[in-house]
């Protein structure tokens, strides 16, 4: 068993610097690398560059990383819910590239799995394909999409164990999985860190050779965006 | 006229059994209310649910389980949760059969443009340019003009797409409409709604072919 | 929930004809869908195409419709175990196309997600890239392998439950989650058949969705190819 | 002179602490056998199974859980189970770090054949190609020269090929030689060989650079 067991996210985080590219999975504020986040934002690094679906909300999750100014570029599909972000995009403060979201899952799966690139319809006829290539299979028209590169991928899983397996709980697993090992050094911190040969090895989502370091991640607020509720009958 | 919650049950009735269906935001959301008890359906939301049931009761939120607009959620017995490309792998390669969204422009040939207008907060397209630019049938759950009174269904959109050629049907506050080779093709009358009143709300081109009967909801 | 179960066999293969092409899930002989396998060979359809890593042994899995010469043509990584299939083979009975297993596991995927084609390095500068589009993504060349066709998948898993979910059990999952959905019709037989509700929706393999029937197969043999022990000291 | 088992030995020196390693069928299978006792390793095989054990005590073997050879094996802790894309992606996104296989040609520019031979049954290539077109470091096991005495290590490869430009370094019953822009470069005698055996065994380019050792299994 390779261990990928590290103790602490200081030490995670370990290469880290700026102008730097990273991954960080979560949709929302669902499934985010909270830990990770926190160090990110500690480190003072900047000038980064983050792929991620969403940029957070303005004290919590990436918005931590915008509100001191150490995004230069966001690469997501969807970033409401923001006002900082919005005051830095509108002032050309903050480069953002909206990109559809399954095309941003499939760039990083891309990366993880070996792909250069790929066919998705998403986005064809749009501004999104302007100066892309595009080509018709069978009669429908595709945009040719390209792999993601990155330095770091921050991801957080339900479980893991030493040798890097992990499994995700609920719609927290979102960009999470596909985001490991399509960066040249996945980070995954989990709620749960348990000894290698404790995970049944037919219910791993994630297997630990897409991941490089693992650690307890601990202190999760796991916010909630929008609490809806039926009333008790 | 039908307000929201109609135009959420009139698409109701466009669901058929046995369909896997995508909602969207606002409208489209509604409609799961309102779908007949006696046919078997599964919504499925892209962040990577399928199976969705209610609200949970109050105290049974999980931060963990939640739809695309960021909403606690439960599930129903069948239920799955699976990763972003997985959740695009059912959307693209069209396993799921319907997707509900809403639009601010239609076009009279099929074109849809729903995420951004110049010179505002751009927000993002989130999953909708791989919704609209896989799903076999897609419907369109808006208004038929804008506050300023502006038609909606428009000859060609004037803000940027989301997708071209994709809409099959638009419902509306006033009408059923069917985009055809032909542009729209008016279906049904809302209640108390004349063919007149839809003409003049509709700017692309509008086929109308005989008697167009109200719509029941 | 949306009820895919069936009660037969009989029932599954519902539809199936001469000339069709079926994708098969299995790896050797683990996690073959047997009981399919068997009401292929009894309904003496012919002329089919049938898309499978490899073909069985002479007595076993797809070898059993190789007997009776039902198969026209296989597509394959890997052929070998089978004499009736080198007779037929050699004689120009059974036309084989010969592809590389990530690709053939790839080709499925993208049929599965609506991919239209992939690039892919394996087979660059063999005879598996022949007449095939070429070409260089950062200095490294790549094949352009499009997506499969199938009318009618099937698929072995170790659980299912009413509303089509799956679960895998060992290497005998191998093939079977990336061909299903990947043909008009997936076929899923488990070995246990449980009610909806029963299975922990965190730990699906493959979700409903991508399975139009599925049934209680029986009489598994799951043989083994190559029986290998050590002593116990 | 080494035979099978030797060159195993010798190859299991070439994988080191913290590697994934993919060993294809014959000799490659034997290298598990003789990595060190104190690195990290873990071995995958390309049905599906990350982290593979010994062979399973008398009793104990499990149709479902076989390696590429289609062999009954065991899992150790830390291991997974994964479908046939995932299990190419960690081939081909070169997570696996080092391939072993076997070769019946390889070429003094890296090019390998190892699948067919024109006029006899072709089995297949299963996953060789994906491994050779993908890993970073590849290593050839395989005897030094053909039944008929002729060499294996050619100017260029007379089989069909099964990669182009990706062997790393090749182990034979006589040698270690490593595959340069130089084409072959010999780095170390079998045991009792002779510098003078190799180059008689070798028809590709051969470079000796000083005094060649002998090797230590």
């Amino acid at each position: 068993m390779i261990n990928k067991k590290v103790n602490s996210v200081k030490e995670a985080t370990e290469g880290i610097s700026d102008n730097m590219t990273f991954m960080l999975g979560g949709f929302g504020l669902s499934g985010i690398p909270e830990n990770a986040i926190k160090a990110l934002v500690d480190s003072n690094i900047k000038e980064l560059t983050c792929i991620s679906n969403n940029a957070g909300v303005d004290d919590f999750g990436l918005g931590l990383l915008l509100k001191k100014r150490q995004i230069k570029k966001m690469v997501s599909s969807y970033v409401g819910e923001n006002d900082e972000f919005e005051r830095q995009m509108l002032s050309g403060e903050l480069d953002v590239e909206l990109i559809p979201q399954g095309t941003l899952a499939e760039r990083c799966r891309a990366a993880q799995a070996g792909f250069p690139a790929i066919f998705t319809p998403a986005g064809y006829g749009t501004e999104v394909a302007e100066g892309k290539e595009v080509r018709e299979f069978d009669g429908k028209m595709y945009v040719l999409e390209h792999a993601f590169k990155a330095d770091f991928a921050f991801v957080k899983a339900w479980k893991g164990d030493d040798a890097g397996n992990l499994i995700f709980k609920g719609t927290a697993r979102n960009f999470n999985p596909v985001m490991c090992g399509a960066a040249t050094i996945t980070v995954a911190e989990v709620e749960e860190l348990v000894p290698a040969g404790t995970l049944d090895p037919n219910q791993i989502h994630i297997p630990g050779i897409f991941v490089q370091r693992i650690f307890q991640g601990k202190d999760y607020e796991k916010r909630i965006e929008q609490r809806t509720v039926r009333v008790r009958e | 006229m039908l307000d929201k919650i109609g135009i959420a049950k009139r698409i109701a009735k466009e669901v058929q059994d046995g369909y896997y269906v995508n909602l969207g935001i606002g409208i489209p959301t509604l409609v799961a209310n309102y779908v007949r008890d006696d046919i078997e359906v599964e919504f499925q939301s892209e962040n990577g649910v399928l199976g969705m049931g209610p609200f949970p009761f109050e105290g049974e939120e999980d931060a963990d389980i939640i739809n695309a607009g960021k909403q606690t959620i439960t599930t129903l017995p069948g239920a799955s949760f699976f990763d972003s490309a997985m959740s695009f792998s059912m959307i693209r390669g069209q396993h799921v059969h319907l997707t509900i969204l809403g639009a601010m422009e239609v076009a009279e040939n099929g074109d849809i443009a729903n995420w951004k207008i110049p010179g505002k907060m751009v927000k993002g397209m989130g999953g909708a340019m791989d919704l609209v630019a896989s799903a076999e049938n897609i419907i369109v759950a808006m208004m038929h003009t804008n506050r300023a009174g502006e038609s909606k269904l428009l000859k060609r959109c004037s803000l940027p797409l989301t997708g071209v050629g994709c809409v099959k049907k638009i419902v509306t506050n006033l009408a059923v409409i069917e985009v055809t080779d032909k542009g729209f093709k008016l279906l049904e009358r809302a209640p108390g709604v004349s063919v007149e009143e839809i003409v003049k709300a509709t700017e692309g081109q509008l086929t109308i072919d005989g008697d167009i009967p109200e719509m029941t909801i």
